[in-house]
């Protein structure tokens, strides 16, 4: 079966560079520290690999249902009587795939920055913080205790902290980073109040038994816990909206997403592994865990996770064609691609074919973790080459970076949805789901991804098409083998990972289902991504002023529009006018001064709450005393007669 | 008999209790308001008297609560003078408004 | 009215009165006067109530000790404490309708209280009594909060001595 | 001899006392050699704590009594000491009134462990004032400082004040019940409004020793003022022993009373947690952000009170044991950089970590444990006083607590940034503290990693929290 010791190893490798990178790095091994800890995680991978080898083909199916297997248990604290906190490997379907998804871009991204940090200051501390991070994060997806889980949850959020502060002289990564922790962690309680919600109710932590309770309509805590509690709902509800509050602030879901963008401060490599492959998709991993309780128990928490994702996938992908900066553009396109992975989830349903969403989803999480992880490392070497963020100081890079152009074009129609590409096949398996259970979500989805195939290709022609290359001095080349290495691999995964017969290996219940892709039923995806494609070649390929002139003026538009006629220009109104000027600006606007602006209001105001009650402390013993007294005698009057308790 | 009650004692002794709690809101001068301490103190004597009296005359509690405050206030007395001779010796004053260099 | 009354009448008058005056006085030394005398009534009502041996520790710790000790340190910090300017009349304002309210307030739950008392027989509060218990270890003995309190004195007076003996000059 | 066992903590902090007295009236040795013997000697203050911890039982005819948990609490506030003692080194070495300064630390211990162990509101108060009025005293410990001097004028003419309150409340709850007994109070408790209203005086006394808001008021001055090692005597040990004893009377000699007080500690703590938050954000010198943030989590131990039962003894208990590594984690790393530097605000620290990084780290380690960052011990701490005050089903107070978290996040943040963020011209030197120091403070570290991830220790006081 499962030993032991080589599952606890794959987290604890990484843990173990990061503690001797972080103790010794600076002395010791200096240099040395990247290959340290790239082999440790290499050896993690490996490992990995093997467990899911073993797990899918080998021993993780009985009966043609695959099992969840708890490999290892350790009871840390009988809490209360019943209720105990535990330590604990859990290997099912959704856990055996996140290993293997952590691992490899982890390694991924630990032999890129082998190239992409070379020279830093502190080179060592970042594979430490690299190895904290891949560490938490196994942990995490590894969980058997809701509890446990909270607390890698919780470290993933420190080591990203950390990893997003790196450049700690920048100013802005430093509130970036602050940004990032702060949100995470208001939306963490949520998860932890929503965790003592649920284990009150299900007197456990223990995932097994907490789903095996809440999903039996039968069982003395389900009755509990469906009995309206506060405001209408039932403590279930209660308690699964809290835990998807969480999920929804980690993977950056409308409106707690304001870290994503801001967190791009980080380096590229650490973007890649925590906001595109591992971190980000926690909160969808989360519901995926607690899956069977939402799906059977509480359709109306499921509901709230289907709009949610909707919504932060349309809304995402409108922002996302307003950005110039190429890694916000890919910020929001990985909201974008959550938003998916969401509400595929929420309109899924339990078992068999009904599980078609989730499966889709989990799908999607993982074909996401492959081009979008590479978009990043691409993006990577582009801006280490250009030494800029901004679009504008690119373009006609594909002469002078041919194999991150490839890699990078290919990624880019992954997740356009272009056959045969890994992204096709997951998007299309999304949108079949969706367009089962809730008609309204199938339009948002299918426009969101014919937006999505427009901006990508309008970031991917402004980088390496557009107008010619003007070098100002030196530059030294694509980045030499460890930085193209990781993009083959990775443009190879998001190449050929469509063709993983997911359906047979991840599903809500365990047993495999087939699934059957009608060609009819992709047409219209397929056609709106490649309309999105040819717009944005049409606008972007080539620099033409056209473009900005009639996009500038409204009276500039109708006077060229009435006199001659283009087609171009209708491309244009319908792109620039209505996409960009009537929805993204507002979108962009909305989203930084409302949304991002609620947060940042809510600082300054308690700061001048704060400033303003200054006086309560004034230095004056007799006035503290005077406080003192009429606090007594009010909680006095308060107590005998206003509430009055006989 | 006395037609005095515990009420009237209680009277005094709340009465008593606010005149020192106003001496301490008001008086400037810290040795004042230590003094006002002492009213507090002394009616809370009272009361502890007039309860063991009228009402609980079968134990001593309320006698011996005040024998130990009486002790105790001579202590604490004690260290707030010292403390305000010891301030005194640095500020040059003992008005307790001076007194307000920590605040905010 | 009996003569009992009218002295307890005149008695708590008198505490009242010299207790407000203590508290109101311009003067300081005029204050600690009016507190030894507010003091000295309180005393007096002890031995009203007959609790003799508590008014002679009163007359002894305060009138002796405590009072002395006060009237000690004004002269001690005299120049500074004769001339302090009056506190604004706000201050005595707020400070008078928050002890006049406190004083209603606490007043009316008092008065509304119903006191009930025990029925069993009381005892003596003679000196061989209090001195018997005050050093007693058994049922009712209170020779354990004695030690603590003299533990008390003990640490107060070091704390004393420490803080208000003359810093010697630093060389 | 059974007798003499069930108060070996009291017999064994007089008998340190009277040695110190002894040292000081003969004048034998320097300060130096003095340290090491108050050291030792609180090491051995500490073991003897744990030796013979298992009795049971009451002298006195109940005035004071002692058990398993109530020995561990002392135990609790014994390593408190010793490890004030080892974070003072530096400032110790140098005052000119060495043996005093224990004198009074320990006669305060004294007087909160008579405080803790008291049946009666007799002891009870004794107690308070014993371990009160020496710290008045050693507020003034400063002595050439002007500000040191005031904080103890505004520490004793508060808690004056506020214990003349108290003994009104006293006195009342005497003449309404008959009794000073904590365990016969129950019985003659009615509720009437009379006896309500003694109750929350009596109360006022708890929350200003606590710091709970709107009784606070004296903290951020007096912790400001005075000797950074008698602000964290009075931040964490002072406030440790009034919880205890606090959950002690609440939950026996109050329990009648028990809705009153839920929805008092309800109010009180929504308040105390926002307060203390708030004034947080603004402060600039660390002791007086401490002392804030040390309100807030006094906001955070009432929601753990308020559970009541074994959740609530344990999960305070616990809170407390932790709070005590982190705090004084804190306020250790501050006196040393105080001692050396005499810098204390947090621009100072900017860069803090270019020139002391292993002090950044345990001053980082400290403060997230404050804010209950996991893996630290805090998080631990916070979450079983969460999920005690949620056994009463009472969301919107975990709710509030939550949203206070992320405030107190913020402030945290702050100092962690300015330490291993911020640029600085010229950061703080490099401090070498003594072997005292460095014990000190790695035994905090050890303590906040230990007391969380070790749940022995968890499992251990909730065995112990029955009473």
């Amino acid at each position: 079966m499962f030993d032991k010791l080589t599952l606890s190893l794959i987290p604890l490798l990484p843990l173990l560079s990061f503690l001797m990178l972080g103790l010794f790095g600076r002395k010791v091994f200096k240099n040395f520290s990247g290959i340290i800890g790239t082999g440790a995680l290499l050896v993690s991978a490996g490992l990995s690999l093997s467990t899911a080898y073993n797990y899918f083909f080998v021993s993780g199916k009985v009966d043609g249902v695959y099992q969840k297997i708890t490999a290892l248990k350790i009871s840390w604290l009988e809490f209360s009587p019943g209720v105990s906190i535990d330590i604990g490997i859990l290997l099912d379907p959704i856990s055996v795939m996140m290993l293997v998804v952590v691992t490899f871009v982890s390694l991924m991204v630990h032999i890129y920055s082998l190239g992409y940090m070379k020279g830093e200051e502190r080179f060592s501390t970042y594979y430490a913080f690299l190895g904290l991070f891949t560490f938490s994060m196994l942990g995490l997806v590894m969980s058997s205790n809701i509890f446990q889980i909270y607390i890698f949850w919780e470290l993933v959020g420190v080591s990203s902290f950390l990893l997003i502060g790196y450049y700690f002289d920048k100013p802005s990564a430093v509130a970036a980073a602050k940004k990032a922790f702060i949100v995470t962690r208001f939306a963490d309680l949520g998860f932890l109040i929503g965790i003592l919600v649920l284990s009150f109710n299900a007197h456990t932590l223990d995932f097994e038994t907490l789903i095996q309770r809440l999903t039996d309509p039968n069982s003395e805590y389900m009755r509990s816990a469906i009995a309206p509690a506060f405001l209408g709902f039932s403590s279930l509800t209660w308690g699964l909206m809290l835990v998807f509050i969480g999920g929804a602030g980690k993977s950056a879901m409308f409106p707690l997403h304001i870290w994503l963008p801001d967190a791009m401060e980080g380096p590229t490599p650490v973007s890649a592994l925590i906001h595109a492959a591992t971190m980000v998709v926690a909160g969808v991993f989360l519901v995926g865990r607690l899956f069977p309780v939402f799906a059977i128990s509480c359709p109306g928490a499921l509901e709230l996770v289907a709009y949610t994702g909707a919504l932060s996938a349309l809304f995402a992908a409108i922002i996302a064609c307003t950005q110039t900066d190429i890694k916000r553009v890919l910020a929001y396109s990985t909201m974008s691609q959550i938003g998916y992975m969401m509400f595929a989830l929420g309109v899924s349903g339990y078992g068999n074919e009904d599980g078609l969403g989730y499966m889709a989803s989990m799908f999607h999480l993982f074909t996401h973790a492959m081009f979008k992880a590479l978009l990043f490392l691409g993006a990577g070497a582009v801006i280490h080459f250009v030494h800029s963020n901004e679009m504008n100081d690119m373009g006609g890079l594909r002469k002078h970076m041919p194999i991150t152009h490839i890699t990078f074009l290919i990624a880019c129609l992954a997740i356009a949805g272009v056959p045969p590409l890994a992204g096709f096949f997951s998007k299309e398996e999304i949108l079949l789901a969706a367009f089962h259970h809730n008609k309204l979500i199938y339009g948002i989805a299918l426009i969101t991804s014919g937006i999505t195939a427009f901006y990508m290709f309008r970031l991917y022609f402004n980088i390496f098409w557009s107008k010619e290359f003007h070098s100002h001095g030196e530059h030294h080349g694509e980045g030499g083998i460890v930085m193209m290495l990781p993009l083959i691999l990775l443009s190879l995964g998001a190449a050929f990972a469509g063709f993983i017969p997911f359906s047979q290996l991840v599903t809500s219940d365990g047993k495999p289902f087939e699934t059957v892709l009608h060609l009819s039923f992709s047409v219209a995806p397929v056609l709106l991504g490649l309309a999105g494609i040819f717009i944005a070649l049409r606008l972007y390929k080539t620099q033409n002023d056209i473009a900005n002139k009639i996009s500038s003026s409204l009276s500039g538009f109708y006077s060229s529009a009435y006199h001659k006629f283009y087609i171009d220009e209708v491309y244009l109104f319908i792109t620039h006018k209505v996409i960009f000027n009537l929805l993204g600006k507002p979108a962009a606007w909305f989203d930084k001064t409302i949304v991002d602006g609620f947060i940042n209001r809510l600082g300054s105001s308690s700061e001048k709450i704060s400033e303003e009650t200054k006086t309560l402390q004034s230095g004056q013993v007799q006035q503290y005393a005077a406080y003192f007294l009429a606090g007594a005698i009010g909680l006095g009057i308060i107590f005998i007669y206003v509430l009055t308790l006989k | 008999m006395t037609e005095i009650g515990l009420n009237h004692i209680l009277f005094v002794s709340i009465a008593l209790f606010f005149i020192g709690v106003y001496g301490f809101l008001t008086r400037r001068n810290m040795i004042m308001m230590l003094m006002s301490i002492e009213l507090i103190l002394n009616s809370v004597n009272l009361n502890f008297i007039a309860f063991n009296k009228y009402l609980w005359a079968n134990k001593m509690d309320g006698l011996f609560f005040t024998i130990f405050i009486i002790a105790i206030a001579a202590a604490e007395a004690a260290v707030a003078i010292a403390i305000i001779i010891n301030l005194y010796r640095s500020h040059r004053s003992i008005d307790v408004e001076d007194a307000s260099d920590l605040k905010f | 009215m009996t003569a009992q009354d009218i002295i307890f009448y005149l008695l708590a008058a008198f505490t009242l009165v010299t207790g407000f005056l203590a508290v109101t006085t311009t003067r300081i030394f005029r204050s600690a006067i009016f507190l030894l005398f507010s003091l000295i009534g309180i005393a007096g009502i002890y031995f009203w109530l007959e609790y003799e041996f508590i008014a002679a520790v009163q007359i002894v710790v305060y009138v002796g000790g405590i009072v002395v000790l006060i009237i000690f340190s004004i002269f001690l910090t005299q120049e500074a404490g004769a001339n302090l300017p009056d506190t604004t009349i706000t201050k005595k304002i707020t400070g008078g309708i928050a002890a006049a309210c406190g004083f209603g307030f606490t007043l009316l739950q008092v008065l509304q209280h119903n006191f009930t008392g025990t029925t069993e027989p009381g005892i003596e509060p003679s000196v061989a009594n209090i001195g018997n218990r005050m050093l007693g270890v058994n049922e009712f003995g209170y020779s354990l909060p004695f030690e603590v309190v003299s533990i008390l004195l003990l640490a107060a007076m070091v704390g004393c001595i420490v803080i208000a003996l003359k810093t010697p000059v630093q060389k | 001899m059974n007798e003499l066992l069930l108060m070996k903590s009291e017999l064994v902090v007089t008998a340190i006392i009277f040695i110190l007295l002894f040292i000081k009236i003969n004048d034998i040795t320097s300060n130096e050699t003095v340290l090491k013997i108050i050291n030792a000697l609180l090491v051995l203050n500490v073991g003897a704590g744990f030796c013979c911890m298992d009795v049971t039982g009451e002298l006195f005819s109940g005035m004071f009594k002692t058990n398993v948990l109530i020995a561990f609490e002392k135990n609790m506030l014994n390593i408190g000491t010793l490890l004030i003692s080892l974070l003072s080194y530096e400032w110790l070495k140098n005052h000119r009134h060495l043996p005093e300064f224990f004198v009074l630390l320990l006669s305060s211990l004294l007087g909160m462990f008579f405080m803790i162990s008291s049946g009666n509101f007799l002891i009870f108060y004794l107690g308070l004032e014993l371990s009160t009025i020496p710290i008045a005293a050693l507020c003034n410990f400063d002595l050439e400082k002007k500000q040191s001097s005031e904080a103890a004028m505004k520490m004793i003419m508060s808690s004056a004040f506020s214990s003349g309150i108290l003994l009104f409340g006293i006195s009342m709850m005497y003449g309404t019940t008959g009794t000073l007994s904590f365990a016969e109070l129950p019985q003659y408790l009615d509720g009437s409004p009379l006896q309500v209203f003694s109750f929350i005086l009596l109360f006022t006394g708890f929350a200003f020793k606590l710091s709970v808001v709107p009784f606070h008021l004296w903290t951020a001055d007096v912790y400001e003022g005075s000797p950074v090692a008698v602000t964290s005597f009075l931040s964490v040990i002072s406030k440790g022993s009034i919880i205890f004893i606090f959950l002690t009377t609440l939950y026996n000699a109050f329990a009648p009373m028990a809705e009153v007080w839920y929805n008092l500690i309800f109010l009180l703590s929504v308040l105390t947690m926002v307060i203390g938050n708030l004034f947080a954000l603004r402060q600039q010198n660390m002791k007086r952000f401490l002392a804030f943030s040390s309100i807030a989590q006094v906001g955070f131990i009432l929601i753990g009170i308020s559970g009541g039962g074994q959740n609530g003894i344990s999960s305070s208990v616990y809170f407390v044991l932790i709070y005590i590594f982190s705090n004084l984690g804190a306020f250790g790393a501050v006196q040393l950089i105080s001692s050396f530097s005499g810098k204390e605000t947090i621009d100072s620290y900017k860069g803090l970590y270019q020139t002391n990084p292993l002090l950044s780290w345990v001053l980082t380690i400290s403060l997230f444990s404050l804010a209950g960052i996991p893996p630290t011990a805090g998080f631990f701490g916070k979450f079983f006083l969460l999920s005690s005050g949620a056994e009463k089903g009472n969301y919107i107070l975990i709710t509030i607590a939550a949203l206070n978290m992320i405030v107190s996040l913020y402030y945290y943040l702050r100092v962690v940034r300015a330490i291993f963020m911020d640029k600085n011209e010229q950061p703080i030197a490099s401090i070498k503290g003594s072997i005292y120091e460095k014990a000190g403070l790695l035994i905090c570290v050890i303590g906040i990693i230990a007391v969380g991830l070790y749940s022995h220790f968890y499992e251990y006081i909730y065995s112990l929290s029955i009473f």
